[in-house]
């Protein structure tokens, strides 16, 4: 990887678009009726502006965090929360959209929201695809043993500044 | 159905005004102002829930019956007879009214300022006495704040018997509340007279900033939590109103805060013993000794969470969605039942994991406290039988001295309700201090013994 | 000036993969390993510097004056003659080779296992006592650990003075990184034999993730770090190679770390205990009693930082910017001298509040264990008394194990170098534990007196 890969692409991949919304909105009705999809904008899965995440209010909270975080500037959400290879993306956006959905429809998650294992993992993905340049020693050094680095496990107020 | 749940949490979203009908400085009955915040009060009603947890919860089991020991430690005392784990606010009247510390000794009217909603009463008594102004005066004002200390002081003086009538309710929204904003507010005279004590002290108090910068200010007022405490202070000090140790000073007894060398266990002690105060004289020992009462605000000032700026009501009256609003969960209890919203805001750790730690904790705490009450027992033991045996007094005097040193320290913890989680190395500290001086006790005996 | 600046950070950050030339299995040079890793390199050569902390720092000042009451509890030992603060990494052989501890009593080459760079030197002595192989053989395949730990058992029986001819480096690259890959690896054989008898216990690590998961399993082949430890996990294990609790087994003096039945105090003890062993008996009270040293991963075990996975690179070898890549930092040392780094990225306060949290812990600590060095000393003294004074040996039996007990808590914390910081709440534990040992060997001295 170079340095020129670390400005990744804010738009939606250009081929293929139609299948992706399909399958995100596929992911995101088995939560919720057509309608009721709409309604909840539930068409904010295949934006990248940030405000598509608060139009659920349960967003509120990580979209007003990560505003005065340190990322505001160079991150969105979906930078940080959607895998940049092209699968991965509308895969994961299906996956969120119905968990995310189903969520909000039934109210039956845990609170306070904990990211998932699996999300994390995409999460640290890109804080390395970002900022390959600054971490490359380490990074090969753990491949090796083929695990992937912790970011947060010290910078884990990087997307949404500190937890308290 | 669906698409309906969506649009009432839109609609919930919206109403994040108070509105606020009803109420003034004179209504204490909480289902009045229920009918403006029925969330918080469906909450604050639910303290009547009873759940055990390991080391704390609210079923109010006899704690001499579970430790026989501590009878021996309160020989002599009022807390010999009834001492009960301590249960949610709605009992808190009901179970000064009824425990056989009231029903079989006297007791004053000071009693009350933490058991009760008083601040009606206090002001009432006060005008009655003669202070300024009326009811309808805001509390805060300076009419308001004659009232009150007036009567307090008065209703301290009263025997319990009698000035418990003057009183209805358990604590309310009124002492915790202001009614015109629903900001929070200081109204019992006991803290207000304690922080200015503290804060005209020099004992650091980083977790507290607002006294830090009075302190650096011009001292032309006295502090004063309502005027100067952030918002985040008050959501400990409205705990810290009723949580803390306290005595009663003098003939009038009034209720005292001995903050004024700190709030740390010696600088108390300090206090007292300057003041050559003892609680009683131990029935077994002879000693001169004290009681500690539940001082939760104080050791929590010494804990990590208190100096990272965390409150009480962060952990006890945590934040809970209902629907798209935030309340505040008034239903009050232990953190544990309610691990999620206490905890995991800001520990990112399972509800399992985050309960491990805790018991590790207090298992530690309970460890140490076990050796410091043995300590403590066989020190008033040995004492007891040299006295039979002919020590004397003189000699005896240093030796029960070390008890008392050692028993304030091992009821400092006991007494605090947390079982160490407050502030869990100085907790153990205290302990280790507690086992010295009651060791050092055993031999100084043993050692008049050999003479 | 600028544009060439930028040149060189792309420069930088495109040498991803490692470039490693001329260094392999038996390539103790560190020079070498530094033309590959210039930046690493650096740090590490700063371990000769010198700075002191409040409680730790790496002045080398002679503790025995700056608290003489250890020389007491050390009488009879070799630490009563000399011990030091330690220091940085580069002074590890030297410090050894010229300590009074050796030169005025004979030790043996077991020492040597945590005072210098001896992956080759082990591996050698192997080879030439028959062990399969040679030097190029990678050290995790099966001819290399034959090596290692054939040499490891013959160079422990060696007189020190003998056996430190064999090497030449303090801790090196070699020790702690395959030169293949440059990742982490065990190559110390006393951590590999402990870590092994650690997981085969039934003590709860939850700190130490893959021996959990090894427990779970079907235990066919040992638990072996270097094939099951998670990477986070090596960056404390690498470390745990040396600064552990240990003693020298039987005649062979093999260098053992006392694990069997768990990492915490009391399950050492208790290994000691039932394997009846001591490392000296105490020239002024004549107990049995131990040392203990440096148990600072025993003891980290036992806290909220181990805990939550932080590790002791984390805070002994942070991240550190180099131009533009990060690396870590080779210049171990306390991280009080590094807290931006060390503990800001994790810990959202300022440097001094950080400082300042730290002192609170490290205060109450150094209290609680002068508290315990009085005590620990008063028993000595009492024991000698009572010894002079004609009471029997079978009568001070009991005061002596006493002594034993109290002194082997005091020891374990004061021995560990991080004041207590490690895990505050236990190392008060364990020195209310002191404590109450040594003030009821005293009480138990006070009575037989009094017979
Ligand atoms: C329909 C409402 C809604 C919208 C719109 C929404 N979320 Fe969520 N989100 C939720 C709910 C409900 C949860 C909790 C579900 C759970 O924990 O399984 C959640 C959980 C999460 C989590 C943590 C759980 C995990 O998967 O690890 C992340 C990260 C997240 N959302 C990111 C986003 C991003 C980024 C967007 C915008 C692209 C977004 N959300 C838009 C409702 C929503
Ligand atoms: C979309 C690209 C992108 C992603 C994804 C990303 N970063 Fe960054 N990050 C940046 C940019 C751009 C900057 C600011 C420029 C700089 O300092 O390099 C920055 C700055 C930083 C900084 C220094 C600023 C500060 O105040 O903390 C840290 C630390 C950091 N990122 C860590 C992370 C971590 C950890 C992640 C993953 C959770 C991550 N980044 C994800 C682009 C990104
Ligand atoms: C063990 C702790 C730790 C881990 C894990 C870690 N970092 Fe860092 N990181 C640090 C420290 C400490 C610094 C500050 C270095 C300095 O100031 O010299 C830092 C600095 C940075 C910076 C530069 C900030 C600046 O000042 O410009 C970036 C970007 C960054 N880290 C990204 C990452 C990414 C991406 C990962 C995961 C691949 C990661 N870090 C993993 C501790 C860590
Ligand atoms: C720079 C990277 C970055 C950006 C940008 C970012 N996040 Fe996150 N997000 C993270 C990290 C890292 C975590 C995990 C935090 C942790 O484990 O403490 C997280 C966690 C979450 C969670 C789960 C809650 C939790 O605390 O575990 C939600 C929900 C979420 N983010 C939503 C969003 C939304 C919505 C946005 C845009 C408004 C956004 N994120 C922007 C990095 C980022
Ligand atoms: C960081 C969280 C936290 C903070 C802050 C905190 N507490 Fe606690 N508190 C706990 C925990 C955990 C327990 C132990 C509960 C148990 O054992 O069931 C506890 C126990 C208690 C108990 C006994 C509860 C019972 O179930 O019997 C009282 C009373 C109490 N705290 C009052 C206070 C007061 C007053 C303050 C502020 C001065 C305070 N707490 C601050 C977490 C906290
Ligand atoms: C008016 C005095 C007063 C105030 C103000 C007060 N408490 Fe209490 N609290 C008590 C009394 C008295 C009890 C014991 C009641 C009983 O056992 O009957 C108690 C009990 C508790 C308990 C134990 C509940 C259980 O289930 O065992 C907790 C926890 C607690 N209070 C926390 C708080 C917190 C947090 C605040 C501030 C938000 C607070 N208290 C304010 C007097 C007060
Ligand atoms: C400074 C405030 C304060 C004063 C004054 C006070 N209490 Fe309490 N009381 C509390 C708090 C807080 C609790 C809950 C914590 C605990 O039990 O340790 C409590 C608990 C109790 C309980 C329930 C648990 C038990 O101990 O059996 C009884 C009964 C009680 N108090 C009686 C009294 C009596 C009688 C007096 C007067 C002699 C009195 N209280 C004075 C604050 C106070
Ligand atoms: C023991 C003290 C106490 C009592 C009694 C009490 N409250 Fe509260 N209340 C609090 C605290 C602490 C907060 C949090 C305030 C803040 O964060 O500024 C709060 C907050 C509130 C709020 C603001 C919104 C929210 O939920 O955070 C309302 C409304 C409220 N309480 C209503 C009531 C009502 C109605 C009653 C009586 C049924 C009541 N309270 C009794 C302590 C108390
Ligand atoms: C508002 C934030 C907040 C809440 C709520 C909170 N904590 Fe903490 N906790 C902290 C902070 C801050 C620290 C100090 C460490 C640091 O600086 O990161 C800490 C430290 C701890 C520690 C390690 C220190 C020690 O005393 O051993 C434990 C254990 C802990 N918390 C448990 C809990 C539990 C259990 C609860 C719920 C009852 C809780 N916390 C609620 C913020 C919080
Ligand atoms: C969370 C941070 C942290 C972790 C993790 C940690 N340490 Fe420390 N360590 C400290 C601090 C702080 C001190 C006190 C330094 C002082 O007093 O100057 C210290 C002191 C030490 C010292 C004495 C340093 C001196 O200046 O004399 C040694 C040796 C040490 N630690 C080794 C370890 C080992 C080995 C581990 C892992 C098993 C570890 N530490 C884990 C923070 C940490
Ligand atoms: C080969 C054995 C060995 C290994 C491996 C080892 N150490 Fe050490 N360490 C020592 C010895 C021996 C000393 C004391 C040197 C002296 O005083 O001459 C020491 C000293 C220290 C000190 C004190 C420095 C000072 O300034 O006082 C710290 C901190 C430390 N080590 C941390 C670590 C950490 C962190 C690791 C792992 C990354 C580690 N050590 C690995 C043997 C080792
Ligand atoms: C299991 C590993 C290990 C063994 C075996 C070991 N040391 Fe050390 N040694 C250390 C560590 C780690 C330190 C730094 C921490 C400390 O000083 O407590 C140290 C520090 C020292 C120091 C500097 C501080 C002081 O105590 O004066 C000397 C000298 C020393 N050791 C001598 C010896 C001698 C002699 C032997 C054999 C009898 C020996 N060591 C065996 C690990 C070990
Ligand atoms: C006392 C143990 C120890 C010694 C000696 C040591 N290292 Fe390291 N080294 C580490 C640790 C721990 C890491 C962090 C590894 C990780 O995070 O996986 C590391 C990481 C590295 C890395 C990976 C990039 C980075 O900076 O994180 C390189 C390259 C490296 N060391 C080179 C060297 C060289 C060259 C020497 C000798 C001059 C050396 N090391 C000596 C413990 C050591
Ligand atoms: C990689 C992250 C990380 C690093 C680095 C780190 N800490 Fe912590 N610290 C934590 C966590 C996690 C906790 C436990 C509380 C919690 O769960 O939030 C904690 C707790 C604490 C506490 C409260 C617990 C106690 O023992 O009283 C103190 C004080 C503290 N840390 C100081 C430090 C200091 C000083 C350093 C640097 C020498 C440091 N920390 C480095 C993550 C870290
Ligand atoms: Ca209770
Ligand atoms: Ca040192």
């Amino acid at each position: 990887m170079g340095v020129s890969e670390s400005k990744p692409p804010r738009r939606l991949g250009r081929i293929g678009l139609p299948a992706a919304v399909i399958c995100a909105l596929f992911g995101a009705c088995l939560g919720l009726g057509a309608f009721t999809f709409d309604y909840a904008e539930g068409t904010s899965y295949l934006s990248n502006d940030p405000k598509a995440c608060v139009n659920c209010h349960i967003m509120r909270e990580q979209y007003d965090s990560w505003q005065k975080g340190p990322h505001h500037a160079n991150a969105t959400c979906n930078d940080c929360h959607v895998p940049h290879d092209f699968m991965g993306k509308y895969l994961t956006k299906m996956d969120h959209g119905y968990r995310h959905s189903k969520g909000f429809t039934f109210q039956d998650f845990h609170e306070p929201i904990q990211i998932k294992p699996s999300s994390l993992k995409i999460v640290e993905d890109n804080c390395i695809r970002c900022h390959t340049s600054m971490v490359s020693d380490f990074v090969a050094h753990a491949q090796v043993k083929g695990e992937h680095v912790n970011c947060v496990h010290c910078h884990s107020s990087a997307g949404h500044g500190p937890r308290r | 159905a669906l698409q309906q749940n969506i649009a009432t949490r839109k609609r919930e979203a919206a109403a994040t005004v108070f509105q606020i009908v009803g109420i003034d400085e004179s209504t204490e009955d909480p289902a009045l102002w229920g009918k403006n915040f029925p969330k918080q009060h469906d909450g604050y009603i639910r303290t009547v829930d009873i759940e055990r947890t390991r080391h704390g919860g609210s079923e109010a089991y006899q704690k001499l019956d579970a430790d026989v020991r501590w009878r021996d430690i309160f020989a002599g005392y009022a807390f010999s007879i009834d001492y009960r784990e301590e249960r949610g606010h709605a009992y808190m009247l009901s179970d000064q009214r009824e425990t056989e510390r009231v029903t079989q000794r006297p007791q004053p009217g000071a009693c009350l300022h933490c058991h009760s909603s008083n601040v009606v009463a206090f002001r009432q008594k006060g005008i009655d006495l003669g202070a300024r102004g009326t009811l309808k005066d805001p509390l805060l004002s300076a009419a308001g704040q004659e009232q009150l200390h007036k009567g307090f002081e008065a209703i301290c003086a009263m025997p319990y018997s009698e000035a418990t009538k003057l009183v209805s309710h358990p604590v309310t929204c009124l002492d915790c509340h202001d009614p015109s904003s629903m900001a929070l507010r200081i109204s019992k005279p006991g803290f207000l007279n304690g922080i200015r004590v503290l804060a005209a002290s020099d004992d650091p108090v980083p977790h507290l900033p607002s006294v830090e910068r009075w302190r650096k200010g011009d001292r032309a007022k006295p502090y004063d939590p309502n005027a100067d405490a952030s918002r985040q202070e008050m959501r400990s000090m409205t705990c810290a109103q009723c949580h803390v140790e306290y005595y009663f000073k003098g003939d009038q007894k009034l209720l005292t805060y001995p903050w004024h060398r700190g709030l740390k266990m010696e600088q108390i002690e300090k206090y007292y013993d300057a003041a050559e105060y003892k609680d009683w004289t131990h029935a077994i020992s002879g000693a001169p000794v004290l009681k500690a009462q539940h001082p939760e605000f104080e050791l929590w000032s010494q804990g990590i969470h208190a100096r990272s700026g965390v409150s009480c009501a962060d952990c006890h009256m945590p934040y809970k969605r209902e629907g798209a609003v935030k309340i505040s969960d008034h239903h009050i209890r232990s953190p544990l039942l309610n691990v999620a919203r206490s905890c995991q805001v800001c520990h990112n750790y399972t509800e399992s994991e985050i309960k491990a730690r805790v018991a590790v904790i207090q298992d530690r705490t309970a460890d140490l406290m076990d050796r410091g009450t043995d300590a403590v027992n066989q020190l008033i033991r040995v004492i007891a039988e040299a006295k039979k045996a002919g020590v004397s007094d003189d000699d005896l005097k240093q030796p029960r001295e070390l008890q008392r040193k050692a028993q304030w320290r091992l009821d400092f913890v006991a007494a605090e309700n947390s079982m160490g989680f407050h502030a869990p190395q100085e907790a153990a500290r205290i302990l280790g201090e507690a086992i010295d001086y009651a060791r050092q006790g055993e031999t100084a005996v043993a050692k008049l013994r050999a003479k």
